[in-house]
């Protein structure tokens, strides 16, 4: 017979106000098999833990059930503590009363009536618990980061440089980022190039960083300290390890008109390129669309005039395989672009600023590269249409962020300030020009950020207008600017040389297909979810996964490096191990039922199934059973729902356990 | 004005949220609104500050002015609310609930063409066009306003002396009293 | 043609196409005859309360509206609309109905009926642009407008508001512009296109029509349009019987003529000025159109 | 129209072909047993026999009374099977679907078998006597709509052409009449239907298909379905029981067959299988494919069901 | 705003089958935004809807659930890679069965709701519980666990009154 504890916690009054748990404690105690029922205030909190380990010491428990709140925020905390009191910690359960009950029913009596039978449910489940042995797993000592931005650099040179193997794959042809492009950084003004290529040389000459540009992730099997990941190195048509970066090609190349992106498609590049003079590698790539060689079949000049033969013309995708214990995910960000979006789509663009049609219309990136001194006008801001300099010059913040009917409404965090500093970029460049903000809220918090802002209005007077600009429409080489200021409540037109919008900060295209291969999850604007908002922010709830960066969410550059280095430190706190312990929720065949038709094997998403001969004492042939590699099991249990004589189980998740909750009801 | 939670009267918020069927809370004050507004010169309270002052509970204020009734329902400010706060729905809102109290607005000529449109619902069950200027010429004291149009719109055939009256006027004058009804019962706003 | 080309609807016109915008009327009626595309007018159909209803009374004006649903259903087939503000008002009344139950069934106590929410209510531009077709409506062309410049004026009602399913795109619509140029005319990009025109203010407060429309006569004329084209009678009457008004007011001459789309697409259709009532208009487009070569 | 003879003229050519390709692989030791028909004691009759030698290969026969499906002799029924050796197998099409189907699961390997293919017109159904002469009326349901008469991909089958007329379909026709019902009136059909089972069993036991060797049904930790014969107890079998062939059962109706009190339990086999057919295009074949409907996926497959 | 409690003649019990990535997490939000719901739900968590065998629907209609909600990751999202994927298909299969044999539809839902999606849980639950509260409490399993009689084709008069008589 079976000993069960249950704690019935009040959660402060987050559970207490709704549900009765003295009432829940009274009536689960009558339950056959429950040795030992209380409530607590804090079953959490240390003399809660206290409270239970006593329990489980002085009524001799078998098992515990704690009623408090989701399993996926304490589950951990309890069976820790089960555990240390000397316990098999899958020997104890949670109910959650508090997310699924007392939060989200007012009426006392029906929640308190939930609370006994969810608990009930789970004091019939416990009794059919397995003692589970922990499983080891061994750590591969090598980490992949995907990203080759600031976040990603910043994680990669930390892990490489306490002693550790790392991965680095940028899917451009240059490591660098939107860092990269900025011109200079707020709030000290400091030029992002002098304090970015650094960083991104240390990474190319660092011993223990492999490189992969041009590339991205194919596949990601495995999990936590034994991932596999499949790289696609896309074909950059020049061998790496030839090329010493002289830079003939790219000034032979025909085709010189090509609109470069890392410039906003301000500038031009040839066809055989690299992004930006400082790239790392400084190894061009071709650009396959826009080569004349490869539409043509003609041409071939690059090939020619390369002197070291590194120009490849056959060269062709190429997948590598690495073994990597943990995975950072920098992946970074997209600026939301207000052009017309396909209908359906959940994201709208502005048709009241001219969906992108109107030329000298800009963003706060383009704005980066015209106001930078490596940038197309060489640090002049010009207007794109004529190449006038803009005397008249209007910022918008919050063009997409905070815009619940564009179907984004959370805040970008980074505008307020980065549009303070192209006020001051702007006046110190145009000393007879004028600024103006429409701002709706300014968000200033960070050390000296509000003193930037102030600074901004006071010193280069910049005038900043409260109230969003309801319009813009193009009046000749003017751009009209219909706004208000609400502070006076009148409303406000400006005829415009220039207006520069500090468009919404966008997780990367396809982040919600990256996520897939990893098996992480993502919010609804594709932003990686961290495992707890609070206490656990650059982990994914996938083991082995941490997050950098503005892939998680909105981030200026300090925050950033601050959570690549805190990845960096989580994935270097794994690899202190040699070992790991995984949750033992792993398939077990049970070879006398398996008549081996190896249905859990078609179905298994891991290819953790194994076929096994059993053979009798002479060695005679019995039969062909199914086994479960634990190592390689992910836990899902489809091949037991798929087993006809359900000879395959999912430990913690068995059909007794499950049945005796549905007989619970 | 002091604030206190006396002045600010949440029940009358309320009603317009449940006419209009859209928050006032969920205006962070951003002024959009007003700032495409066609008609916001023309308004004591620009369109953001007729939301700030119902969030404040100051509906008085607002009622008082001509603001809402110098809003040309061009729903301008509904199309590009970040917020989708349905504004032109407020300012019907407000409106009705002016006019079933004879509202304190100073502004009269706006609400008297509004009663004489309704009126000629009522009894014609469509609009007719020379009459309604006619009558709102005589109530509103304005003899000789637009005299320059007249002859010219009549000649064109634009103002019609005599109309095909609507067979059906007994339904119209039917819904009208149910609606007059349902009120009286409480059974509608 | 082939059964499925048939296109026939039920037709409510609005109290001004029977009043101050006869010539919408009529030219709708004629061009939509030439068309082959059959109009069964509404039976005794009421105003639908625009604007002034949903202003001060929503319940009056939902019900007016649901009334006039129920009498169209009673035709049968899509219903087509001309008027701007009636079209806005019918689609926002099937769309708010169908969003709350409690107003719809204060609503069909109103008018003890229950309300048809499902029926197709289509502007005429709807009708021409898409149940025609481009394709179709340039086929039924015999005198091109070539060289005739328009500024197309949608004004505030026919895609606002936004939620509710609507015409064309809210903000940068095109719908006029793809029917203009079906029928050679050509189109000017201007920045008024969408901006109010003081609407139903030209019975209570003519000077605010004055003030808005002469910022929309301005910015086509700044747009080198020869004539503007609208497809609501409010409108019509703001930037047509007021322009001479205007004119004045603001010291500036226009001479703008105001077209219906009905009359324009008319015109290219090959209809006669008489059955278009362009005779009707104030400002006299026969200059333009003798000096374009249309007449 | 019920009276229409069948032609099964063939079925003594196919006798004797049967006899003589068996005769020849026993002799020359391709296979250790041939599996087949035999004729019974009772007139017309046929058995299952298992034959070892050369000489006792006359006793195979072909005719509308060979009703079962032999591939249970090469799972679970194998006792009298020696146990090493290729075996020759006496199949039907929708026999031999099955077989591919075992095949499918890993259940049997081809290169093992001897597959000896029989062109079938149809055999009789289980209610009529042996000796009836196979017409339209006599034939059994799963005949009616049978679209294996000749199989294909066997090592041997007789060049014979059965005749085949077009018959009205019994399943599809129940399962339309079925389908129209409202759910209470299903309810209540099945009700009175699985009202009547007496849990013996014997369709799990003549099934090619339920080869585990401890079914969850009769498991009791936990008790998934009551083992009692109550209806409880046999709705919840009934059903487990067409979940799990679902996509797998090639129509054999064996289970149908030998159900004491005429369950009609192929019809439930038959709408699974017409809607894995609907959903993923699904149907058993004589081609041997690693993956059933259920065991693989397509990320496009419908989900409209699902909110 | 709260508004004012019902009180129902029927209350249906249901069940909901979640896989814990997805739906579990996604009530888990359901509940730290403080949404509001019917108290007529009881939670199984599983690893992953591919967990979820079909016999436990079953199983939850005779034990007594009025309706049963399966939910878990948006395909393409599942944390198993393709459990979903599974599920997808032998869901689809087994209530067609299920609706073969007279089983309502209306009393059984399928979903996908994320871990964001805290607000289209709350639209299942309030869904479901709604729908089987006027479709009333799941009759059909629950007459059969009390029929007690012997097969009824040898449900000759002599042994009904055999039965009786025990």
């Amino acid at each position: 017979m079976s000993r069960i504890g249950v704690f019935i916690c009040h959660c402060g009054e987050n559970i207490s106000r709704t549900v009765d748990v003295e009432r829940v404690a009274a009536e689960v105690g009558k339950l056959p098999g429950v040795a030992f029922a209380t409530d607590y205030k804090y079953m959490c909190s240390d003399p809660g833990q206290g409270l239970l380990k006593k329990a489980i010491r002085e009524e001799r428990l078998s098992h515990v059930v704690v009623a408090a709140c989701s399993p996926r925020m304490h589950e951990k905390t309890f069976r820790k503590a089960v555990e240390s009191a000397g316990l098999n910690p899958f020997l104890c359960e949670m109910a959650n009363i508090r997310e699924h009950c007392s939060w989200v029913h007012q009426d006392r009596k029906e929640a308190t009536v939930k609370a006994i039978e969810l608990v009930g449910m789970m004091v019939e489940r416990v009794k059919k618990n397995r003692v589970l042995p922990t499983i080891t797993v061994p750590v591969t000592k090598r980490a992949l980061v995907i990203g080759g931005g600031i976040a990603g650099i910043q994680a990669a040179l930390d892990i490489a440089d306490a002693g550790y193997e790392v991965i680095l794959v940028e899917r451009e042809p240059s490591i660098g980022g939107h860092m990269a492009q900025l011109s200079e950084t707020f709030p000290t003004l400091d030029c992002s190039q002098c304090i970015m290529t650094p960083k991104m040389v240390d990474v190319a000459n660092h011993p223990r960083i492999r490189l992969y540009t041009y590339a991205e992730i194919e596949r990601v099997e495995g999990y936590i300290g034994n991932f596999q990941v499949t790289v696609r190195r896309k074909a950059r048509s020049v061998i790496e390890e030839k090329c010493t970066g002289c830079g003939v090609c790219m000034e032979k190349c025909p085709v010189k008109k090509i609109p470069n992106k890392f410039d906003q498609n301000l500038g031009m590049r040839p066809a055989i390129y690299v992004p930006f003079p400082q790239a790392v590698p400084n190894t061009p790539v071709i650009d396959r669309e826009n080569c004349i060689k490869f539409k043509t079949g003609k041409c071939g000049v690059c090939r020619k005039v390369c002197g070291p033969g590194a120009v490849d013309y056959e060269q062709e995708d190429r997948l590598i395989v690495e073994p990597v214990g943990a995975i950072v995910v920098a992946t970074g960000f997209d600026l939301y672009s207000i052009e017309e979006k396909p209908k359906g789509s959940p994201i709208k663009g502005y048709g009241e600023f001219g969906h992108g049609r109107i030329p000298d219309v800009i963003d706060g990136m383009t704005f980066e590269r015209l106001a930078s001194a490596s940038g197309p006008t060489g640090g002049k801001i010009l207007r794109p249409s004529d190449g006038r300099e803009p005397k008249q010059i209007v910022f918008i913040q919050c063009v997409g962020s905070r815009a619940r009917e564009k179907g984004i409404s959370y805040c970008s965090k980074i505008c307020c300030m980065y549009t303070a500093k192209h006020t001051m970029l702007y006046h110190h460049k145009v000393h007879d020009g004028q600024a103006y903000v429409f701002f709706m809220d300014a968000r200033t918090p960070g050390k000296n950020y509000d003193e930037f802002w102030r600074r901004s209005i006071e010193e280069e007077e910049a005038v900043y207008i409260r109230g969003m600009v309801s319009r813009l429409y193009q009046k000749g080489d003017k751009i009209v600017v219909m706004g208000s200021d609400i502070a006076v409540g009148v409303q406000v037109e400006i005829e415009a040389d220039m207006v520069v919008l500090a468009t919404a900060v966008q997780p990367q295209k396809g982040a919600d297909a990256l996520a897939q291969k990893l098996g992480i999850s993502y919010d609804k604007y594709n932003f990686y979810s961290e495992a707890h908002a609070k206490l656990r922010p650059v982990e994914c709830a996938t083991a082995g996964i941490y997050l950098a960066g503005a892939c998680q969410g909105p981030k200026d550059i300090p925050d950033t490096v601050s959570q690549a280095s805190a990845a960096a430190a989580k994935v270097i706190i794994l690899f202190a191990r040699d070992q790991l312990e995984r949750e033992p929720i792993v398939a077990r065949v049970r070879e006398a039922g398996c008549v081996g038709c190896f249905y859990c094997k078609k179905v298994c998403p891991y290819g953790a199934v194994e076929e096994k001969e059993i053979r009798d004492r002479q060695g005679n042939l019995v039969k062909v059973v199914a086994y479960v590699n634990p190592g390689v099991c992910g836990g899902c249990g489809t091949c037991q729902a798929t087993c006809p004589s359900k000879s395959v189980e999912l430990d913690g998740y068995t059909d007794e356990q499950i049945v005796a909750m549905i007989e619970a009801l | 004005m002091l604030l206190s939670s006396e002045t600010m009267d949440v029940s009358f918020v309320r009603k317009v949220e449940a006419l209009s069927g859209t928050s006032v809370r969920r205006c962070f004050q951003c002024g959009k609104c007003s700032a495409g507004c066609p008609m916001a010169t023309f308004m004591e309270h620009p369109p953001n500050r007729v939301v700030r002052l119902l969030q404040l509970g100051q509906w008085q204020r607002i009622l008082a002015g001509r603001s809402i009734w110098y809003c040309a329902s061009c729903e301008t400010c509904s199309t590009r609310c970040p917020n989708k706060v349905h504004l032109s729905s407020i300012m019907d809102a407000l409106r009705k609930l002016s006019w079933d109290d004879e509202g304190p607005s100073k502004e009269s000529y706006v609400q008297l063409a509004n009663k004489l449109f309704l009126q000629n619902i009522r009894t014609y069950g469509r609009q007719y066009e020379l009459r309604l200027a006619a009558v709102f010429n005589v109530k509103s004291g304005q003899f000789l306003k637009d005299l320059m149009l007249g002859p010219k719109l009549i000649t064109k055939g634009k103002l019609k002396m005599f109309h095909k009256k609507n067979k059906n006027m007994t339904e119209i004058e039917k819904i009208f009293s149910r609606i007059d009804e349902m009120r009286k019962n409480g059974e509608a706003l | 043609m082939t059964p499925r080309n048939i296109l026939r609807y039920a037709y409510y016109p609005g109290c001004s196409l029977h009043a101050s915008a006869g010539e919408y009327d009529l030219s709708t009626r004629e061009l939509f005859k030439k068309l082959n595309i059959g109009l069964t007018e509404v039976p005794d159909w009421f105003c639908c309360g625009a604007t002034p209803a949903h202003n001060v009374d929503e319940l009056l004006s939902l019900s007016l509206c649901a009334k006039n649903l129920e009498l169209a259903a009673r035709v049968g087939g899509d219903l087509a609309v001309a008027c701007a503000a009636c079209f806005s008002r019918l689609k926002t009344t099937q769309h708010v109905l169908s969003e709350s139950d409690v107003k719809r069934q204060q609503v069909e106590k109103a008018i003890d009926a229950p309300v048809p929410l499902n029926g197709n209510v289509k502007h005429l531009l709807d009708i021409l642009a898409r149940d025609l077709g481009l394709e179709r409506l340039g086929q039924a062309v015999t005198k091109p407008l070539f060289g005739l410049k328009v500024a197309c004026y949608y004004g505030c009602l026919l895609t606002r508001p936004p939620e509710v399913p609507n015409l064309d795109c809210v903000e940068a619509p095109t719908i006029m512009e793809d029917v203009l140029r079906a029928i050679g005319a050509e189109t000017v990009a201007w920045s008024h296109r969408l901006e109010c025109c003081g609407a139903n203010f030209t019975l209570s407060r003519p000077g605010v029509v004055l003030q808005l429309s002469h910022a929309i006569l301005d910015s086509a004329k700044a747009a080198g349009a020869d004539c503007i084209m609208v497809a609501c009678p409010l409108c019509h009457g703001n930037l047509d019987i007021r322009q001479k008004e205007i004119e004045g007011v603001y010291s500036t001459h226009y001479a703008m003529p105001v077209f219906y789309i009905t009359q324009l697409v008319g015109l290219a259709a090959g209809l006669k000025a008489d059955k278009l009532g362009l005779d009707a208009l104030i400002v006299n487009p026969m200059p333009l159109l003798k000096e374009k070569g249309l007449l | 129209m019920h009276d229409n003879p069948i032609d099964t003229s063939i079925y003594a050519a196919v006798t004797e072909a049967i006899q003589g390709e068996a005769r020849r692989i026993l002799s020359e030791g391709h296979v250790a047993a041939v599996v087949g028909y035999a004729a019974a004691r009772r007139k017309g009759s046929a058995q299952p026999v298992v034959v070892t030698r050369a000489d006792d290969a006359g006793k195979l026969i072909f005719s509308a009374a060979c009703v079962n499906n032999l591939a249970v002799y090469l799972t679970k029924a194998r006792k009298e099977i020696p146990k090493s050796g290729k075996i020759g197998i006496v199949v039907k099409g929708c026999d031999l679907k099955a077989l591919v189907g075992l095949m499918g699961e890993s259940q049997l390997k081809r290169e093992e078998l001897y597959l000896i293919g029989v062109p079938c017109a149809g055999v009789l159904a289980s209610t009529i006597q042996p000796d009836t002469a196979l017409t339209a009326g006599t034939i059994a349901p799963k005949c009616r709509e049978c679209d294996a008469h000749l199989p294909t991909g066997c090592d041997f089958v007789p060049a014979r052409q059965p005749v085949t007329p077009e018959l009205e379909k019994h399943y599809s026709a129940e399962i339309a009449r079925l389908e129209a019902m409202t759910p209470a009136e299903r309810w209540a059909y099945w009700k009175g239907q699985f009202k009547k089972c007496i849990k013996c069993y014997a369709c799990r036991q003549v099934c090619p298909f339920c080869f585990c060797e401890q079914c969850l049904c009769d498991r009791n930790k936990p008790q998934m379905v009551e083992t009692t014969p109550r209806p409880a107890g046999n709705f919840a079998w009934h059903i487990v029981r067409a979940m799990h062939l679902a996509g797998r059962c090639a129509g054999c109706a064996e289970c149908e067959r030998v159900c004491p009190m005429d369950i009609p339990l192929n019809l439930l086999n038959r709408k699974m299988a017409k809607e894995l057919k609907e959903l993923y295009d699904y149907e058993a074949g004589f081609e041997v494919r690693e993956k059933g409907p259920l065991a693989t996926y397509d990320e496009k497959d419908d989900q409209s069901f699902i909110k | 705003m709260h508004p004012e409690k019902t009180k129902h003649a029927f209350e249906p019990k249901i069940i909901a089958f979640v896989c814990t990535w997805c739906t579990y997490a996604g009530a888990d939000l359901a509940g730290t935004s403080r949404m509001q719901y019917p108290a007529n739900v009881r939670v199984l968590k599983f690893p992953c809807t591919g967990r979820i065998d079909p016999v436990f629907i079953l199983k939850a209609f005779q034990q007594g659930a009025d309706g049963v909600l399966v939910s878990g990751c948006h395909p393409g999202d599942c944390h198993y890679i393709a459990g979903n994927f599974h599920a997808r298909r032998r869901f689809a299969a087994f209530r067609k069965l299920l609706e073969f044999v007279g089983v309502d539809l209306g009393r059984l839902q399928f979903s996908w709701v994320s871990a964001a999606e805290g607000g289209k849980w709350v639209e299942m639950v309030t869904g479901l519980t709604e729908r089987v509260r006027l479709m009333g409490p799941m009759q059909e399993f629950k007459e059969l666990a009390l029929e007690e009689q012997w097969s009824g084709a040898i449900n000759t008069p002599e042994l009904q009154e055999a039965y009786n008589s025990i």
